[in-house]
């Protein structure tokens, strides 16, 4: 049984009540996830895939299909404070930009703090204080200089390791990383890119990576969807994809990154 | 292999906010040649800022501290440090050399037609003006770079960000300036348009339009796919220099491998490779660490890197700064 | 395609174009704005200042018409351009011939008028005894005009022959006040004219503005030389039908500027731009013995001002505790009457005397019943004097017990308060007193607080009787005071239930049949010893119950300024009266004064009929009456 | 947090001076009467006569001391300010949020109203709804006022509303299962606190310069003294042309004195804590 | 994606038309609401009237009272006077004025909106031009001291009140000075007509009024200038502009312009501010234009006609902001041509 499973998703969005006018951000798309299992959703910015994190979240709700988590109805089954509860620890999230999802008026602290509660600890609790320690260690942080920051006084990295300790201290059975190292530094991203390899390896955990690196889906997935204007337009695992584009689109993508090892020249003589 | 067109010896430029210093451009000695020149760096290494060095167009709170600044044209020696900005704005820029601005896609005046600002733009340069032959040339420029002669007559935002770009190329070009510097030009567009304006960058070479370009960027595939030589910045100081090829296939610095080895492009070979990364975070340039100013995060770190300040020294055809290469 | 095709360029370019096209739209809407501009290209610029008497305090407003049938003339219809058969005047209490030649009485029911034969419309027709009965008539059907509400008083009226028009007063109960008031008083209006208007309809006439200077058909010296919102200007007719007999009067324009405000046109005043003010201004001695400049009122020492009815503090019967007389009677010992008029109205107003006769004018003091109010107050003058001590007295003497709260208690028990004592927000001299007034009767255990709220609020509680205390004016003086005052201030006919709005009078719904027998029985009485008799029988009732205590008496507002024009009546030469420049009844004013330089010379016939002059003092006319037979 | 919020504040020289000028002219409006207690009503000295030992700002026509009146019309016009910026403020706070979190047709609804009464003239507005409100007490006016004014900050609450909705660390916050009141408090009140708190300050100057204004066309307060009813009497007595000016000159400075003392203020709290907040 | 079917320049301007049209409505309704939904005797201050000037009898107020309750009639059920309420407005019958009475209110008003029209107009352009040409040089300069002096000054003088300054300006110009006269929209007593001299006597009357709204509005629009073009400066076309060489004067005009029209909407947003600070201004300086008749009419409590007033001035407001909206489409391609609204 797939972890995840989101069957003919659909979202419009309507604006003005004189003029109406409609945006179909997400068309018919269906995927699943297993256990373990790292996807990739790549796509360019507007393509639908924020939308459909979203949606996966309970952050949108969706205007048509549904969404099944370990085989229960998203809409139908998480509505009472338990069972939210129980989506929010099973399921969680990495944002794309790190100096947006720490409010600024807090420490750091606050969103382990959040994360020690949920699943059930008083955060001034000593082991709260050891669980957030040992989460901090774990993503390569040193605790005593980490904790009561203000986060304008980290770098967007470490912000997001911090996020990556916070799904370490949860235990969660997916998380949605949207664009999670799209706008920290290139020498960085590999560290945060290989916590989320650990967190599967150790945790078994499922990911669901949304990007527009092709480069990074294709290095970090199991498999990979490629979205087009809201629509779901390939599927395939990476090399699949690389080798044999189907689509148009998957296909001009693909001739269009640059390529450190080749040059488009080189690749272009080739085909001729 | 050819001409110097720009020297840069022993620039120095720096922020200064609040009675402190920003070290952006700390010793920076570079050649610019009839070449394209990639110059890579992460947010913060001071490669946009280089990028103003080049032109000396010092603004506050940047201040230039030092160093020299030379444009070669047509046999004359013009050292920019001693021009104000008011002369280099009316001689070199524009007509010497042009820059392509790291956002393009807001670049061009939003309530002119494209003619008119074109004009404007001719105006300042000449006191006479022949404004068909202009347009003239300008509708053939924008053909030359491969969008229609039609969207002079336009307002920007009446084009898509793929073709604005364009247009603002063909603008920046239009008198055929020695030096053009890309800032970045790419990265607010798709992937499918990166391509197509990269293209069109390298033309620009290629058509002798300019004779050379220098290509600011954080991504090194793409300026392994259009530069012939790269240049590394690292806390406000370039660390590496070489040809694109041999810097791909051989890094030297310690930071250049670990910046080679952070890049994931869907090839094979990075899987094969696998991905690394570098520990800790790039140094705060108001107090740079002493010595090497990577030795914090420096995996081969030496005793004396933190003592020293490594020299960028000529090795084969390249530069490095790295004790590492001192003591070979 | 990207897009539609670009319009034609519109955009301008740069900043030439941008500042170019703002200074043209600047320029042209200047030049477009200044041709709207309201401006009269014929008349002309400026009327001399020599010539004219310029006018503060007649009218707020933009003008509106000069018709006397609409409900609102514009100032100065009713003095300059419009004349009765006889004109009025209650210091002297005579009456003037202005239309009328003279009067006969038929019998005790009946007066004829006979019309001077020189009189004629400014359009050349002569003024007739069809004018005069069809002015009533029209009224009557109108519902407003000169002497709405005749009816009630006046029988009938009728034109003998074009020259001689006759009243019968209505009976039984006849009211000589009114009748005469109605029937020698009244403006005359042109029938010709209204004839036309008419014809058709009503609200035609009711709507005639009458504001074309040439078209204008006036019994006055005056018609419109030119109005707009902010001036209006009136101009001599020199040829006027009665200079052979009055002479024309000096002014040649009389013009009225349209001021903002009381101390606006007082500034004006001041500096000598006008010339006539009926205004109320604030220490008015200080222009002249401060300032020094060439300014009077009618007295050049206290009060200034001659009076102009009797400003009451009337508490409501709305509440019944208050009705009680003793109450009411502690009540007038407690208001400081010499200190508010003092420090509030600059002393423009003795203290007003508790029979509600004003004792200003001599005429007027035959009626006051001197002996009783002596007794009654204690004071050599018979007005109320200002004594807390007693005022506590009074009330602990009838069993009004202060309370732990220091307020007093009825003898049933009735707390005393809390009261409100109200005036227009703006009125400051009233809302002074009203300040004064509650701080003494705070004094005395009454809970009572200021209110100042918007006139309307005000005028709606004092016309539905639903207030606690107001300061409020009566009817004011003609020539049937004070049966008038004691008319307006008792009379429950006049008003309708507490709660229902009456703008007529008795604001406190003070209700007694004794008091409405002697108000019929005064009017119908022509003998003037026992006239005396019933109105003194009515004084005690109304120092009695005390339904309103006097205050003091609203001045007549009237200064002038010697800058230009010369030789006001005034106390040491009172020649006329009333003065003020909107008084109905002021035109013979123009006719006595002079320009700066000139010699004024009062006109002759302004003297009474004894002395050689054609003024009729009131006697004459009721002894006629007395003596006429009663066919 | 707050402190090191505000510290930064109170070593900007404009800010302490802008601020200084301001909190003077608070305690002239409330310890002012209890120092000098005379009684702003009374009619206690000679009529019009300039500042002088006993009257230090002079009297006026009815010789009321106006220097009492001054410190009480402070009171008053404070008072006034104080409390239009309350109501402006909760409809504000109400009609933005309200419109920010339904969305939808809600949102439209609300925010044509918004745009009408923004679009209506809210001086002559407000000059037409006093008219009929025929007691006008310093509440009523400022509820006038205050009724009137806050469109912009409707629209302003909204669009910041809107924007920290969709900030990643709302997000975070909600799916660490906050309810809608915890994130309201912790996370989306302290994001616009500062920004409320300069609309704050900008609608006391509302309040303070629309009462002057009523006021003057005889529209104010019916009852008490205010800086407004002191320069419309100021203007009904002709002060101005006959030369008193201890009678105008006062009032208005300290109207110019508060209010450009508390933009004053915003703008340098603006200046302060908009890059702080904005950018990390 | 754009819709091709309606030209983009009708479609906004047709769009800001309803809008205006709609609130125009409400304005109305709520000038027929408040006199209903708040009791009082409308009819008071008439009564009143002659009740202090004629030597009123009991009997003529009561016939007064009679024919005028007719004439105001109320009575009839709400919605029938509502329907006579609107169809009279749009035929341009306003009522009756009660302290002009018969005059209509229209009658009053007409005459007077040229005085606040030449008043209004001319100086609220100037203080538009001025201080967005002073703040445009301070932001261009921004930093400098005459950067800092101007903001200061702007600050404060943006925080006089019109009525205020006027006031100020009648004191010490007219009062002391003696140079221009104080009050009065020509000399009192003058008849208007089209000579050269009374011309020059109106343009005489006019300075001052026209100074105290120019310089209280001025620094607004410094302020707000001044920091459009701080933001404008920073914007990518400039620093471009700059390193294509176009020259100085150029850029500065691109600055202007491009901050200038924002300021265009914000002057189609000032003008109801504006309006209500011209008409106290004109109380102050008794000029003959509508807020001196409105300051007559709240005296005399006139509601007709301040509810006249009211309608005409809203209406005149909103034809102004559609004349600035059409004005700003057209200078701003971005309306023009269907882009960049928000």
């Amino acid at each position: 049984m797939a972890l995840l499973e989101v069957r003919n998703l659909n979202k419009i969005y309507e604006i003005g009540i004189f003029r109406k006018k409609y945006i179909h951000a997400v068309k018919n798309v269906s995927f699943s996830i297993k256990e373990g299992e790292i996807v990739s959703l790549v796509g360019e910015s507007g393509s639908g895939k924020t939308t459909t994190a979203k949606i996966i979240l309970g952050l949108l709700k969706p205007t048509s299909g549904e969404i099944l988590f370990e085989g229960k109805n998203l809409q139908e089954y998480f509505t009472n404070i338990d069972t939210i509860r129980e989506l929010r620890r099973k399921v969680h999230a990495v944002f794309q930009d790190p100096f947006a999802s720490y409010n600024p008026f807090y420490p750091i602290d606050r969103v382990l703090h959040q994360a020690i509660r949920l699943i059930g600890f008083d955060p001034a609790s000593p082991e709260a204080k050891e669980l957030m320690e040992e989460a901090l260690r774990n993503v390569g942080l040193d605790p005593k200089s980490i904790l009561g920051k203000y986060p304008h006084q980290l770098s967007g990295g470490e912000k997001q390791r911090i996020m990556v300790a916070r799904c370490w201290l949860l235990m969660p059975k997916l998380i949605v990383a949207d664009e999670p190292v799209s706008m920290i530094d290139a020498s960085t991203r590999g560290g945060v890119i290989k916590l989320f390899e650990k967190l599967r390896k150790v945790q078994n955990t499922s990911i669901l990576f949304i990007t527009h690196d092709m480069g990074l889906a294709y290095y970090i997935s199991d498999k990979i969807l490629i979205m087009y204007l809201g629509e779901l337009v390939e599927e395939g695992t990476p090399d699949e994809i690389l080798s044999n584009p189907k689509h148009d689109y998957t296909k001009r993508l693909i001739e269009s990154i640059p390529t450190l090892y080749k040059k488009w020249e080189d690749l272009e003589k080739i085909k001729v | 292999m050819g001409e110097t067109i720009l020297e840069l010896r022993d620039t120095k430029a720096y922020y200064i906010i609040e009675k402190n210093f920003v070290r952006a451009v700390d010793g920076v000695s570079l050649e610019i040649k009839d070449e394209i020149i990639g110059i890579v760096g992460e947010s913060g290494s001071g490669k946009s800022t280089l990028s103003n060095v080049m032109l000396m167009s010092i603004k506050r709170p940047l201040t230039f501290m030092g160093g020299s600044v030379k444009l070669y044209t047509n046999g004359n020696e013009l050292e920019l440090t001693n021009i104000n900005r008011e002369e280099l704005q009316k001689k070199i820029w524009g007509r010497e050399t042009s820059i392509i601005p790291q956002s393009a896609m807001n670049a061009l005046m939003p309530t002119k037609r494209i003619r008119s600002y074109i004009l404007d733009v001719m105006k300042s340069h000449f006191e006479e003006i022949d404004e068909k032959e202009i347009i003239e040339k300008a509708i053939n420029r924008f053909e030359e770079i491969g969008i229609s002669g039609e969207f002079i007559n336009r307002y920007p935002f009446e084009l898509s960000g793929g073709m604005k770009q364009r247009a603002v190329i063909a603008v920046a070009t239009l008198l055929n300036p020695r030096l053009l510097i890309a800032d970045e030009p790419t990265s607010a567009l798709d992937v499918a348009t990166q391509k197509m304006v990269l293209k069109t960058i390298k033309e620009l070479k290629d058509k002798k339009i300019v004779k050379s370009i220098v290509f600011i960027t954080h991504d090194i595939a793409t300026v392994r796919q259009i530069a012939d030589k790269m240049v590394v910045m690292y806390a406000g100081k370039i660390i590496e220099e070489g040809t694109t090829d041999e810097m791909v296939s051989e890094p030297l610095h310690p930071y250049t491998k670990g910046l080679l080895f952070s890049v994931v492009t869907p090839e094979p070979e990075v899987k094969r490779r696998g991905i690394t990364y570098i520990p800790g975070t790039p140094p705060d340039l108001i107090n740079p660490p002493p010595g090497c100013r990577f030795h914090p995060r420096c995996p081969e770190r030496m005793e004396i890197c933190d003592k020293e300040e490594p020299l960028l020294k000529n090795i084969n055809q390249r530069r490095v700064a790295c004790f590492l290469y001192e003591k070979r | 395609m990207y897009g539609p095709k670009p319009l034609k360029n519109l955009g301008g370019e740069g900043m030439k174009g941008l500042k170019s096209k703002f200074l043209v739209i600047l320029i042209s809407s200047f030049v477009l704005l200044s041709l709207l501009l309201p401006v009269n290209s014929t008349a002309q610029v400026a009327i001399p200042r020599d010539e004219t008497v310029y006018c503060i305090g007649g009218i707020w407003g933009p003008p509106t018409t000069w018709n006397p049938y609409a409900a609102n003339v514009t100032w100065g219809t009713d003095p300059f351009l419009f004349m009765p058969l006889f004109y009025y005047s209650n210091a002297k209490d005579v009456w003037l011939p202005a239309i009328g030649e003279g009067y006969k009485v038929i019998n005790k029911t009946t007066i004829q008028v006979k019309i001077r034969p020189q009189a004629k419309w400014s359009d050349g027709k002569p003024i007739t005894a069809h004018d005069v009965a069809y002015t009533f008539e029209l009224t009557k059907k109108i519902g407003t005009g000169p002497g709405a509400g005749w009816d009630a008083y006046v029988a009938s009226v009728r034109a003998v022959d074009a020259k001689t028009v006759e009243f019968k007063v209505k009976t039984p109960n006849p009211n000589y006040f009114s009748f005469l008031g109605y029937a020698l008083g009244t403006r005359v209006v042109p029938k010709h004219v209204y004839e036309e208007l008419e014809k058709k309809g009503t609200g035609a006439v009711r709507e005639f503005a009458n504001d074309d200077p040439a078209k204008q058909v006036v019994s006055g010296p005056y018609k419109l030389f030119f109005a707009d919102p902010n001036t209006v200007i009136y101009g001599r007719i020199d040829d006027w039908w009665g200079k052979d007999i009055f002479g024309l009067p000096k002014p040649k324009y009389i013009t009225h500027i349209v001021y903002k405000d009381n101390p606006s046109a007082n500034l004006a005043f001041e500096k000598g731009d006008a010339d006539w003010a009926s205004t109320f201004i604030p220490a008015v001695y200080e222009l002249w013995e401060k300032k020094g400049l060439p300014v009077r009122t009618w007295f050049k020492s206290k009060p200034y001002y001659m009076p102009d009815g009797v400003v009451f503090l009337y508490i409501s019967y709305f509440k019944k505790e208050l009705a009680d007389p003793t109450l009411r009677k502690a009540i007038a010992y407690a208001v400081p009457y010499v200190d508010m008029l003092e420090k509030a109205y600059f002393g423009y107003s003795p203290q007003a005397h508790p029979s509600y006769v004003i004792d200003v004018f001599e005429i007027y003091k035959q009626w006051i019943d001197y002996g009783y109010s002596k007794y009654l107050w204690g004071t050599k003058d018979g007005k109320v004097p200002t004594d807390l001590k007693k005022a506590n007295n009074i009330l602990d003497k009838a069993g009004y017990k202060k309370g732990p709260d220091g307020i007093r208690r009825t003898p049933d028990g009735k707390r005393l308060g809390p009261y409100t004592i109200e005036v227009p927000y703006g009125w400051t001299d009233w809302m002074m007193m009203c300040e004064m007034i509650a701080e003494n009767l705070r004094k005395i255990g009454i809970d009572i607080k200021t209110e100042f709220p918007d006139f309307t609020v005000w005028a709606e509680r004092m016309t539905t009787g639903r207030f606690d205390f107001i300061i409020s004016w009566d009817a004011g003086p003609g020539y049937d005071h004070p049966w008038n005052t004691y008319r307006f201030v008792t009379d429950i006919r006049l008003t309708l239930p507490f709660g229902q709005s009456s703008w007529s009078g008795n604001w406190t719904r003070y209700d007694n049949p004794e008091a409405i027998k002697l108000l019929d029985e005064i009017p119908a009485t022509l003998d003037v010893a026992r006239r005396k008799a019933l109105i003194s029988k009515l004084q005690r009732i109304v120092q009695r119950d005390l339904p309103g205590i006097p205050l003091f008496y609203g001045a007549h507002w009237y200064a002038y300024s010697e800058v230009k024009w010369v030789g006001w009546p005034r106390e040491e030469n009172a020649w006329w009266y009333p003065a003020a420049n909107w008084s109905a009844n002021s035109l013979p004013v123009l006719f006595g004064i002079a320009k700066k330089g000139e010699t004024p010379k009062v006109p002759a016939w302004l003297t009474t009929v004894d002395k050689g002059g054609v003024l009729i003092p009131t006697s004459l006319i009721w002894n006629d009456l007395m003596k006429a037979t009663t066919k | 947090m707050f402190g090191t919020i505000f510290k930064p504040l109170f070593r900007n020289k404009k800010f302490i001076v802008a601020f200084s000028v301001f909190i003077l002219i608070v305690l002239m409006g409330i310890l002012g009467p209890i120092l000098y207690p005379k009684d702003p009503t009374s009619f206690a000295g000679k009529m019009e006569s300039p500042p002088s030992k006993e009257f230090p700002l002079g009297t006026d026509t009815y010789g009321g001391d106006l220097l009492a009146k001054l410190l009480n019309g402070i009171r008053t016009s404070l008072y006034i300010g104080f409390l239009t910026a309350v109501i402006s403020m909760v409809i504000g706070l109400l009609i933005g949020s309200i419109s920010a979190v339904k969305g939808g047709v809600v949102d439209d609804i609300l925010m044509s109203f918004t745009n009408i009464v923004l679009t209506i003239p809210n001086i002559l507005l407000a000059i037409l709804v006093a008219t009929y409100l025929k007691v006008r007490s310093a509440e009523v006016v400022a509820i006038l006022l205050g009724v009137l004014g806050w469109p912009w900050f409707a629209r302003a609450i909204r669009a910041q509303l809107l924007s920290l909705i969709n900030r990643e660390y709302v997000y975070l916050s909600r799916l660490a299962g906050y309810t809608d009141l915890q994130l309201a408090f912790e996370d989306l009140i302290p994001g616009i606190a500062t920004y409320a708190l300069m609309a704050f300050i900008l609608f006391i100057n509302g309040g303070i310069l629309g009462e002057a204004g009523l006021s003057l066309i005889g529209l104010g307060p019916t009852k008490g003294v205010s800086l407004g009813i002191i320069l419309q009497w100021a203007v009904l007595m002709e002060a101005v042309r006959r030369g008193l000016w201890w009678w105008f000159i006062p009032p208005g400075l300290i109207i110019v004195a508060l209010t450009s003392s508390l933009l004053i203020v915003t703008t340098t709290m603006d200046e302060i804590f908009n890059p702080r907040l904005r950018e990390r | 994606m754009r819709d091709h079917t309606l030209n983009p320049f009708i479609k906004y301007l047709g769009r800001r038309f309803f809008f205006l049209l709609l609130t125009y409505f409400i304005a109305l309704t709520i000038v027929f609401i408040l006199p209903r939904a708040i009791p009082g005797n409308p009819l008071a201050s008439i009564l009143s009237r002659i009740f202090q000037t004629g030597q009123a009898n009991p009997e003529l107020l009561r016939s007064v009272e009679r024919t005028l309750m007719e004439e105001f009639g109320l009575g009839k059920p709400w919605f029938v006077q509502y329907v006579e309420f609107i169809t009279k407005a749009l035929r341009g019958d306003l009522g009756t004025s009660i302290s002009s009475y018969p005059k209509k209110t229209l009658e009053l008003i007409i005459p007077v909106i040229p005085w606040t029209l030449i008043l209004l107009i001319p100086s609220i352009l100037i203080a538009w031009i001025i201080g967005n040409t002073l703040g445009a040089f301070a932001g261009y300069r921004r930093g400098s001291l005459v950067d800092r002096i101007a903001l200061n000054t702007s600050l404060i003088i943006g925080q006089i009140p019109y009525y205020w300054l006027g006031m100020l300006l009648i004191f010490f110009l007219s009062v002391k000075l003696k140079i221009f006269p104080g009050q009065g929209g020509y000399t009192q007593g003058t008849i208007p007509n089209l000579s050269f001299s009374f011309l020059l006597d109106v343009l005489s009357h006019y300075i001052l009024p026209s100074l105290s709204i120019i310089i209280s509005a001025l620094g607004g629009w410094a302020i707000g200038t001044r920091m459009l073009v701080v933001n404008e400066l920073d914007s990518d076309y400039v620093s471009f502009s700059e390193h294509l060489g176009v020259k100085s004067k150029t850029i500065f005009g691109y600055v202007f312009r491009n901050s200038l029209l924002p300021q265009v909407t914000g002057l189609a947003l000032s003008l109801g501010g504006a309006l209500g600070g011209a008409l106290i201004t004109e109380i102050i300086f008794n000029y003959p234009g509508t807020g001196y008749l409105l300051f007559r009419a709240l005296s005399t409590l006139d509601y007709p006609l301040i509810q006249g007033i009211f309608v005409i001035l809203i209406a005149s407001i909103y034809l102004a902001n559609f004349f600035v909206d059409f004005i700003y489409a057209i200078i701003d391609p971005r309306i023009r041509l269907g882009q960049g609204e928000s």
